[in-house]
């Protein structure tokens, strides 16, 4: 195929990618989105292999085998509370693809004592360095996740001196190889060492629960590794792609951020929940009032309006299915349930949303913050599930706490508020929260997902 | 360096229409939205592929075939998970 | 050819991004957004000056000027109406 | 200047065209992005004095001492009223620079026997046609907002057919232009002359109160042809900047078909308004009440609540300043007024805020249709000036109107309604209007800034 029809081809490929994510903006056009995006990667694939340069089809093709039916196995697999393990991880693994790439291509260039253009070693340079940070920084960022490794940030004496020694390291040495004339092996090997343990030490001392900015970061670098690439190889589907994924990225890092009113900067060098906040509250003197199932029971069943505000809890204890039961069987004796929805509920952006759309919650039951926060006061029932941190008046009134100044969700101005969590364990953000502590409040000790069965079981004999 | 100019043009308009196209997505489908973005990032493919197929000694090749088994990966991971998410959030009365 | 190419992904590109930005100007801003573009329509006064500007003959250069005229016009006058219009729009406390 | 560094330079004037027209879409931001806008432009002409291509600039610079000079003095003369035939102007100035560029380039090649590419030549070729379309389109365009032709659309038997002709002819020729290896002289010409004809039996069959739709076509085209420019001389802030406004001008044209609803087809083939609607009702049998400025005044200093529907009559008789006088002692007498902008009142969109802005009526007093259009049933007096169509309740009742289906302010919902224009008129859309025979409605006959101002007079005498 002539080189002009394979760009063309790659150029349908780029505006199917763009239509996808326009249609990602609404739930009723995105499952149409993500396949049209799909397509255009099926073009781009079926269209590269038809390339001359392909003279071997073995290797190809079993890669191809291999890689899919394990990708397909794992979206099929997991679970939908493990999905920012399996973004980290899927990301990781397009960043070392995006290493292997532009590894083999240097070391082709090498064997071939091929002269390579200025432009194209600084930007084989740079896809080498961000694919090598992104697969391990993601690798970390899903052991965290995974719990296979502390959630705590980790952290030493000399931390940031030495990150930011290996960052220099690597960018002298990249300059240098640049610009002597002849590529040496050596740099590159310290190069790609010293840029995967920088992934290592760049991501250990961020907390667990801020993984999701993290992953989101370095899915817009796997995006901008990418589009270093098709600098490399001169392919325009590569840069449009990598361009869109590398501000999809940052741009979802920024939300995330400003949703917990943290800066960037404060969530990748903060090294957030290593140790508690100065002024932090303590409960001291303070005690909470305990209630049973039966007791919640009932007064959810003589409830007019009930709010549901899910929290991390709920994705933890899995209890997405349960709070639907019982939530229709609320409205069936008359009630009316919401849910409402804060933007960082959860352990990534739109966590509780995927969860509840898991078990059929309709969504014009789900309301932002902002759609909800007035309706607080004129609700009977507030139920505070397994959430925590999002419903804390501390940001209102503690100038001192971590949160202070984030924005919650008025949970504390409900007539009455149950709270479901196992104990007085704090949320991600590791403070006390005055809400379990107001007279109005009753604490419903257990693992969400028991708790409710339990609640439910008394409804259904109400 | 003219072929380079034409690059950067390229990139830099579509980093500004991934922000006016990222902006527009509501919160609730942030995370297929992650996870979809992350399956466009998989077009690294493209490279691996040609990687892989050339024949320019062994290390090229071996190095080839993982490029495109993670990029796979990846690729129909990422789409088939995204795809997953957003089947539960279609409307109730188009899925039955 | 490659040139070529490069020049239509641009071009796609660009318009993609265009419908973005302007499916999000409000009514009110309609009026200055026509005569906003209108303007940087004018952009076509890049390639009047390169043709005054060269020296081919005589109808080279009468064209090119009268471009360069009528292209300026565009630009200067739909800034300055564009200008003008919007200064309405700023908020009172910010006027005074 | 090396090339590269212009290169990059052009791409900062781009970036400037982007950002200048996201800031466009908040009144917050907007004169900091048109100004923006207008630096990249600043920065994108000096880069090009500054290349290599350019040897004398004794014409150059008379050339941009009278056209910005022209351009100021344009700028600052123009009526607001007359924004609609300014924009056509300096339209078909931007068209007919782009015509002038392609066929100077052509002639010059021709001069010098020079051989273009298959590309190049199709560009060019593209851009004259387009560029002379919009030069005489715009022209006629304005002539007719100006009054200086009949507004009325211009018909004649087989004039569809005889478009449709021309166009093939040009394509004909053009093709052949192209196809020939030597560049011919006479199908330049032909293809020349006929394009611009093109552009005015294009446009005379259209309604004078449709050329808003038409210029912002118009604008799309020259867009587009700055674009197809771009191709030839292989410029990219050309192209970009072309391929910005090309998209602008069709989105903006489609919003306000939506708004009429209409579609683009029907405005540009429809000669709407040659002939009056198959089914519009009339008048015969019925009657209306007439009121004097007196009564008026004493019923506007009683209402609790206004609301204004300004339309196209308003911006005619030049009455904004008056109204917003009136409003003003109205609120001093302790009502309260709003205006409800439909989104195709006057002729072209966001005329009303334009005009209203220009009277310094605060942006927060003026509603949109959708904010607006339930209040009118709680509101004492409507006060329509010198609107028509945008009140017509025949777009909900009577399916045989040309305006049916049309989205419409509930003016008729409002507890009484004052009507101000001149006579029983008709609107654009030449039909009869049933709110002017509502037994709740009184109309107020005379220009409308002469009405308002003996309102006014009586409203401070009360
Ligand atoms: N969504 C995002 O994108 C994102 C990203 C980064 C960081 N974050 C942060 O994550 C936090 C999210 O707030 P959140 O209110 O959702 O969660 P949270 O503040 O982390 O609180 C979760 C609560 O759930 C309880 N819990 C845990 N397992 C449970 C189970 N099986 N059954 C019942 N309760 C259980 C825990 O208390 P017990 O141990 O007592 O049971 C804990 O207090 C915020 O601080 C936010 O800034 C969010
Ligand atoms: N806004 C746009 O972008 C746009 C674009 C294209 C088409 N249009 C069309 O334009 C129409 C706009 O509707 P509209 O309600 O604003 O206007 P309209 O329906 O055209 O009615 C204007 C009315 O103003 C009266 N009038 C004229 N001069 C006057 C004066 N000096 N003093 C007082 N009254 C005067 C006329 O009646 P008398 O002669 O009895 O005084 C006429 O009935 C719609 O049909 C729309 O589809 C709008």
């Amino acid at each position: 195929m002539s080189h002009t029809v394979t760009q063309l081809i790659y150029l349908v490929a780029s505006v199917l990618f763009i239509l996808g994510l326009k249609w990602l903006s609404s739930p009723a056009t995105a499952v149409k989105g993500n396949r049209i995006s799909g397509v255009g990667m099926l073009i781009a694939i079926v269209v590269t292999l038809l390339d001359q340069a392909i003279v071997t089809y073995q290797v190809i093709i079993a890669g191809l085998v291999v890689g899919s039916a394990l990708g397909l196995w794992m979206a099929k697999a997991v679970k939908m509370t493990s999905m920012p393990q399996m973004v980290a991880l899927l990301n990781g693994l397009g960043g070392g693809a995006s290493l292997l790439v532009g590894g083999a291509e240097f070391l082709r260039s090498e064997l071939v004592n091929e002269q390579l253009p200025l432009d194209t070693s600084i930007t084989m340079q740079l896809s080498l360095l961000i694919g090598a940070v992104t697969l391990t920084g993601s690798l970390v960022a899903w052991a965290k996740l995974q719990e296979v490794m502390t959630g705590k940030p980790i952290i030493y004496p000399g931390q940031k001196a030495l990150n930011a020694l290996m960052f220099l390291a690597v960018v002298g040495l990249s300059v240098y190889q640049v610009s002597v004339p002849e590529s040496l092996l050596w740099p590159f090997y310290a190069v790609l060492v010293i840029s995967l343990l920088l992934g290592v030490t760049l991501v250990i001392p961020i907390g667990g629960a801020d993984m999701p900015v993290v992953i989101s970061l370095l899915n817009s670098y796997s995006g901008i590794a990418a589009a270093m690439t098709g600098f490399v190889i001169r392919n325009e589907v590569l840069i449009i792609a990598g361009a869109l994924v590398g501000s999809s990225g940052i741009i979802l890092s920024q939300i995330m951020c400003k949703a917990m009113n943290r800066s960037l900067a404060n969530v990748l060098f903060g090294a957030f929940g290593a140790t508690g906040g100065g002024s932090t509250k303590t409960a001291e003197g303070l005690t909470v009032r305990q209630t049973s199932a039966d007791d919640a029971a009932v007064q959810l069943a003589y409830a007019k309006s009930v709010i549901v505000v899910p929290g991390y809890g709920l994705a933890v204890a899995q209890a997405q299915h349960i709070v639907r039961e019982m939530a229709d069987l609320i409205e069936k004796k008359g009630g009316e349930v919401k849910y409402a929805i804060h933007p960082v509920a959860g352990r990534m952006p739109g966590h509780m949303n995927v969860l509840l759309a898991e078990a059929n919650v309709p969504y014009d039951k789900l309301f932002d913050m902002d759609q909800i926060n007035a309706e607080f006061e004129r609700t009977d029932v507030c139920l505070v599930i397994g959430a925590n941190d999002v419903v804390n008046p501390a940001s209102r009134t503690d100038p001192g706490s971590p949160i202070y100044g984030m924005p919650i969700l008025n949970a504390d101005k409900a007539h009455s508020i149950i709270v479901l969590k196992r104990g007085m364990g704090a949320g991600f953000a590791g403070i006390e929260n005055e809400l379990f502590y107001n007279p109005k409040t009753a604490m419903l000790f257990g693992d969400a997902k028991g708790s409710l069965q339990k609640v439910v079981t008394e409804l259904k004999a109400l | 360096m003219e072929a380079l100019i034409g690059s950067i043009v390229i990139f830099t308009l579509a980093t500004f229409l991934g922000v006016e196209l990222i902006n527009r997505v509501p919160t609730t489908l942030h995370t297929p939205l992650m996870s979809g973005a992350n399956a466009i990032s998989g077009i690294t493919i493209a490279g691996a592929l040609i990687v892989a197929g050339g024949e320019h000694g062994w290390i090229s090749t071996v190095l080839g075939f993982l490029a495109v088994v993670f990029a796979m990966i990846n690729v129909v991971g990422g789409y088939a998970v995204t795809d997953r998410m957003l089947q539960m959030f279609k409307r109730k009365p188009e899925q039955k």
